[in-house]
């Protein structure tokens, strides 16, 4: 079997009282979609700021692609390529949608200190970026300002940003979230074939996608895995349909 | 240094540590529940100082004129937020910091239009005239005392205020969730304006207090009110304990650098030249120390760290 | 008169500049008329269109503006008056570092400047010049006064001023004079408002006498303070915090308290009973130090104005270096570098008739002259 | 939307031609003044120019520039005042009066200040970045009125405007032109900056740091670039405003003239291109012209600041070329 991208070992998190991570362990396996489900206030989030680098652990290790993730920063772990997509979506709302990949564009290439030449007329920024937003299907609206987007819209540009990146990982922080039925359907057959460029940590609520995406899926309940396993495992759990699926399933 | 004089130049420094924190306390509190930054926090100083000295000088007594002052303050308060300051809640610090500094000028030159340009005068109270005997041979001024019990006075008033109150809880809340007591039913817009007037009432009471020791005239907030910004900076913005803390750490750096540093230099200098060149760095000194306070700690000593 | 008050507007100062012989005398004042330092700069306006008004000259024309004491504001006022207004002769700037910005520039561009109170040591010794006439006093006048006066009854003055070039000079100035040993010597910090940390040096110092200059408010605070403290070791000091403007905040504080300058209300002299008694008919107060000084200045040019023609350079300053008028301070001359040879008197602050002012006690130099003019090569 | 970017464009051009030609004019009328108010205008502008770099583009709010145009206005001073006594300036250097090698030093001591300082206040932010960069002027401000060397409060006169080779720098006009150049560059380089891949990050990050460091850029730098070429480009600005002055202080240096470029950016239009051109003529002419009507001229400049601030979001070129927009 192939060596996992990531893997999170034994981390733990407390805010005072509140332990939010709890010795949590966690590997993404090369092509895999892992989902990380849980009610809220479970900890999904503390967890995910802690792989993207935003809060740091109080014990316990990350590494990914074989390198220890202590002590760098969230734009270091980025350029690493770990790329993630925001619960609500953080976009530079001044800048159209085409600015917004761009910057990701130019950060993949690594050169943002170049001070001359109009961006707006370099080609090898304008293109990658259009094709990508061709690919989320949102090349007609390149040129309005993010601000301007409508929610779903919003979420396809966080992906698209992500992408721009050619990441070695995502981490999609419920990239589902207020999208309308027709929308879910559109980006969970989008993000099943994203899982051949990488892998895929894959925080959502909504668990028709879950169940139609994950190759795995662990548990998480007050900042503790409770289960881990298959789709089907992970259903026929008991300790899970009591703690979390409960009416749900 | 005899211990008597350390122990003196100490109260100096918390004195002028307790001034400031009567300035600081408004500041942080305003912008504590409405993340308004004050630049005009200083204008409403001078209005204390004025209405005390000239209701003083017509009634020929300073506590009336102390009364005066709070609710001139409190009223130049109130009427600002309402024309003004409320318009800038919603806006970023940038704006505040531009419209609040307008507001100075309109401040300093309605007040020499209306009063004169000349200092005008205010003495303290025949009651707080004297001085009390400290331990080690020295004395120290009665009023001085008297500011620092007033200061300490503030300190646990606010501190009851805001823990113990139905308006307390309502800046509690406003501090943590503006819709939230909206959505209470208080009436936010009058919250703000009080808590607004009751920064000003303080400004105005330092000022009037310490209009009785300097000379009241137009401009005297503007150094004043660097400094209070350096302090609840320091103390950590929107903290009431911080501005406390700050308050007195400025306070007593301040005056112990400017009695310490000449004289620490004039053991390698001669005198004109320490006094000089002690005074130079003695003027720096809180600055300095401001910046190695937040080079460490970004959010001040007691401020939320991000 | 046609006194055109703070005329900044280009058609108006075009709309006189056309006549070739009936042509108006322009006068710029650049004086502090806003913010916390405008007193002075009020009485010194208030004196200097007296003076032109009464004098009934009809041929003198003001041009009068705020420089709100930002230095940058009066050159850029400096120079609007000379390039745009016209202006024959300058005046009116109360403050040092705001003159050190604006006479250098001013004098170069050969327009005569008239300082009515300000008088840098680096304008009276190298850098004097014969455009520039100061009618007040050379800064380390009125301090080499105090230390002259203070021989005759202390061994032992603790002294303090701002830590700025007025307040070196200030100290500078008394130690010239002064015989004695220095209890304490502390430069404060420029717009300190309170003293009570180096009030404690000074009760520990154990001097027999306190000389301080602390202009403006900082003069106000330290003699509150001071009264406050219960300190009984005498004070003395320049006029500064001492004159007319002043007095009322200071209060009782400032009672018996000697004070060096040179003018005083009460100097027995014709033109100064006239001056004090026409400022106080018109403004209903009492005149301060910088209204005496601006008023002479006025006078000053007035009476150059009757012998010489300001087109004709030469022959205007020859009138002026006369200095052919009645000051209020009695005798007055100039030295080489066109600063004054005068008396400087010791002033005691009293009360008459329920108001604080000044009264000569002493003099403390007859025919003072200041001690640059020898670096003066004019 | 290409309206108002064209509006914009034609708002520009008419700004900078009326710089150029009302001084023109008033040399060619014999009334110098003009000139030296429009060089006033434009030395501001340029000093704005600056500050919109960190300001209009990084939102860096600054309250701490008069430090970097204190700091090129005593480079300015400092080396005047030894070449006119002929005195070595620097580790045995002669000094100059040669204005390229005055705006070399300022424009470097400028970069080399700005570099620990925003080190130390990037670390900040919101109302702490404000502070702590009014903390530093302040440093500066006190060092310089109480270090007796060079003048103290009382400030260092220029005697003779410094030199620039083929250029009668003491006729006002030529000093102008001169002044005119040094603001188009600015301007230029500050659109290019604007439009460049730099301009982008630091926009973005102005924007939403969090996405710009989860895109893999550090905003730290970023910004720490953005604020010390600010520092440079106000600097320069100061060594011109003390040539223009023959003279400089500490009043360059305190919290009013950091305040003054706040609101000239603010008047004209933060991080628009001319804004800053925009907010000096308006603050100039209105200080000009407001102190020659009354001496409370003061009290009319701040409810005008007040109405702008309260009424005309987006300040001049907002009210005339509508919102702002971005590629």
């Amino acid at each position: 079997m192939a060596e996992p991208v990531l893997t999170i070992r034994e981390l733990e998190k407390s805010f005072g009282a509140l332990k939010a991570t709890d010795g949590v362990s966690i590997d993404l396996m090369p092509g895999e979609i892992h989902a990380l489900i849980g009610p809220n206030g479970a900890g999904k989030s503390t967890l995910i700021h802690q792989v993207s680098g935003s809060i740091k652990p109080d014990r316990g290790t990350i590494h990914f692609l074989g390198q220890d993730m202590a002590g760098l920063d969230v734009a270091a772990r980025a350029r690493f390529g770990l790329a993630r997509s925001f619960q609500t979506s953080s976009l530079a709302q001044e800048f159209s949608a085409l600015r917004n990949v761009m910057l990701a564009v130019q950060a993949k290439q690594g050169s943002s200190l170049r001070v001359f030449r109009p961006v707006m007329r370099d080609r090898s920024l304008i293109e990658p970026a259009l094709a990508i937003l061709e690919r989320v299907g949102l090349a007609g609206r390149a040129h309005v300002p993010a601000a301007e987007l409508s929610h779903g819209e919003r979420r396809q540009l966080e992906i698209a940003i992500a992408l721009a990146l050619e990441p070695k990982a995502f981490l999609l922080d419920e990239p589902m979230a207020g999208m309308g039925p027709e929308g879910s359907k559109v980006l969970t057959g989008f993000l099943d074939d994203l899982r051949h460029e990488a892998p895929i940590l894959l925080v959502e609520h909504d668990m028709d996608a879950v169940f139609a995406l994950a190759d795995r899926i662990s548990v998480l309940v007050y900042g503790r895995i409770i289960a881990s396993g298959t789709v089907e495992e992970i259903r026929n759990d008991p300790e899970v349909r009591r703690a979390y699926l409960g009416d749900a399933a | 240094m005899s211990l008597a004089l350390l122990i003196e130049q100490l109260l100096n420094g918390l004195q002028l540590g307790v001034m400031l924190f009567l300035m600081a306390a408004g500041l942080t509190l305003i912008f504590g529940v409405m993340g308004l930054i004050n630049l005009a926090h200083g204008s409403l100083y001078m209005v204390g100082a004025f209405a005390c000295a000239i209701v003083a000088a017509a009634t020929g007594s300073f506590w009336i004129g102390l009364a005066a002052s709070l609710v001139a303050a409190a009223a130049a308060g109130a009427i600002v937020e309402v024309t003004v300051i409320r318009r800038l809640y919603d806006r970023d610090h940038l704006d505040q910091v531009l419209a609040t500094f307008a507001l100075i000028l309109v401040f300093s030159e309605g007040t020499r239009w209306v009063f004169g340009s000349f200092p005008l005068y205010l003495d303290i109270p025949p009651l707080l005239q004297g001085a009390v005997p400290l331990p080690g041979g020295g004395q120290y001024q009665l009023y001085r005392l008297a500011i620092i019990g007033v200061g300490i006075a503030v300190a646990i008033g606010l501190y009851l205020l805001i823990s113990r109150t139905r308006l307390g809880m309502r800046i509690r809340a406003g501090e943590s969730d503006r819709e939230m007591i909206a959505a209470l039913g208080v009436d936010i817009k009058t919250l703000y304006t009080v808590v607004f007037a009751l920064g000003a009432a303080l400004a105005g009471l330092a000022g009037a207090l310490v209009g009785a020791l300097q000379s009241v005239q137009v401009g005297m907030g503007e150094p004043v009110l660097i400094l209070a910004f350096v302090v609840i900076v320091i103390g950590g913005i929107g903290s009431i304990k911080g501005a406390l803390f700050g308050a007195i750490l400025v306070g007593v750096v301040d005056t112990m650098g400017r009695v310490l540093l000449p004289q620490a230099l004039s053991l390698m200098l001669p005198p004109s030249q320490a006094g000089l060149v002690g005074g130079a760095l003695a003027s720096m000194l809180i600055y300095i120390v401001m910046a190695l306070i937040l080079a460490f700690r970004p959010s001040g000593l007691f401020g939320a760290q991000s | 008169m046609r006194s055109i008050l703070a005329t900044g507007l280009l058609g108006l100062s075009l709309s006189v500049s056309g006549l070739a012989n009936a042509e108006p005398v322009k006068i710029g004042v650049i004086t502090t008329l806003s913010g916390g330092g405008s007193g002075l700069g009020i009485d010194m306006r208030d004196a200097f269109t007296l003076a032109i008004d009464r004098s009934g000259n009809e041929d003198v024309e003001l041009v009068i503006e705020d420089d709100a004491q930002k230095p940058e504001m009066a050159v850029q006022i400096a120079n609007k008056m000379i390039q745009s207004d016209n202006v024959d002769l300058m005046t009116g700037i109360i403050w040092s570092n705001l003159a050190m910005a604006v006479v250098p520039s001013v004098t170069a561009q050969d327009v005569i400047y008239l300082s009515p109170n300000a008088g840098p040591s680096a304008l009276a010794g190298e850098r004097c010049h014969p455009n520039y006439f100061n009618v007040a006093y050379q800064n380390d006048n009125f301090h080499e006064a105090m230390g002259q006066y203070a021989n005759e009854d202390y061994k032992n003055t603790f002294i303090l001023a701002p830590n700025y070039p007025a307040g070196k000079d200030s100290l500078t100035g008394f130690k010239r004079f002064y015989e004695g040993e220095l209890a304490g010597e502390i430069y404060t910090q420029v717009g300190q408002t309170d003293y009570a940390a180096e009030i404690a040096q000074i009760r520990s110092s154990g001097a027999d006498s306190v000389f301080f200059f602390l202009p403006g408010g900082m003069g106000i605070s330290f003699m509150k303070q001071y009264a406050q403290s219960g300190l009984d070791i005498p004070v003395m000091g320049p006029a500064f915090s001492f004159s007319q403007d002043v007095l009322p905040a200071v209060g009782e504080a400032a009672l018996g308290v000697k004070n060096s300058a040179t003018w005083s209300k009460d100097l027995d002299n014709e033109a100064n009973k006239a001056f004090v008694e026409a400022f106080t008919e018109e403004y209903g107060r009492l005149p301060s130090v910088y209204a005496a000084q601006s008023w002479d200045t006025a006078n000053l040019i007035l009476s150059a104005l009757e012998k010489a023609s300001p087109d004709d350079k030469e022959a205007f300053r020859a009138a002026l270096k006369e200095a052919d008028f009645d000051s209020v301070r009695g005798e007055f001359a100039f030295n080489t570098n066109n600063h004054p040879i005068q008396n400087v008197y010791i002033r005691e602050v009293v009360e008459e008739d329920g108001e604080l002012t000044n009264k000569v006690v002493a003099t403390a130099f007859e025919d003072h002259e200041d001690a640059f003019a020898q670096d003066c090569s004019m | 939307m290409k309206a108002t970017g064209a509006r914009e464009i034609i708002a520009n051009a008419t700004i900078a031609l009326l710089l150029l030609a009302v001084p023109l004019a008033a040399s060619a009328m014999g009334e110098p003044f003009y000139v030296t108010l429009a060089t006033r205008i434009t030395i501001l502008a340029l000093a704005a120019a600056g500050l919109n770099i960190a300001l209009g583009l990084g939102g860096l709010v600054s309250f701490g520039h008069a430090a970097f145009f204190g700091l090129g206005g005593y480079a300015a001073g400092i080396m005047a005042a030894h070449a006119f006594n002929a005195e070595p300036f620097f580790l045995g250097l002669d000094s100059t009066t040669s204005m390229p090698v005055i705006w070399l030093v300022a424009i470097v001591t400028c970069g080399l200040v700005a570099l620990p300082i925003g080190a130390i206040s990037l670390r900040t932010s919101g109302v702490y970045f404000i502070m702590i960069t009014l903390a530093f002027a302040q440093m500066i401000y006190y060092f310089a009125n109480s270090w007796p060397a060079y003048g103290g409060q009382d400030g260092l006169p220029i005697f003779i405007r410094n030199t620039f080779p083929g250029v009668n720098t003491a006729q006002p006009l030529p000093f102008f032109l001169l002044c005119y150049a040094a603001l188009l560059l600015a301007l230029l380089m500050f659109w290019s900056l604007r439009n460049s891949r730099f301009g982008a990050a630091l926009q973005a990050a102005r924007q939403n740091s969090v996405r710009v460091s989860a895109v893999g850029i550090a905003p730290f730098n970023v910004r720490l670039v953005a604020f010390v070429i600010s520092a440079m480009v106000t600097g320069l600005a100061g060594a011109l405003f003390a040539d223009l002055n023959r003279f400089v202080s500490p009043s360059m240096l305190s919290w009013h003239m950091s305040g003054e470029l706040i609101v000239l950016i603010v008047l004209g239009g933060i991080g628009r291109l001319f804004g800053p051109v925009a907010g000096a003529m308006l603050f100039v002419l209105l200080e000009h012209f407001l102190g020659g009507v009354t001496e409370r001229w003061q009290l009319f400049l701040g409810l005008i600041l007040l109405g702008v601030v309260l009424f005309a979001r987006g300040g001049l070129l907002g009210m005339i070329a509508g919102k702002a927009r971005h590629g």
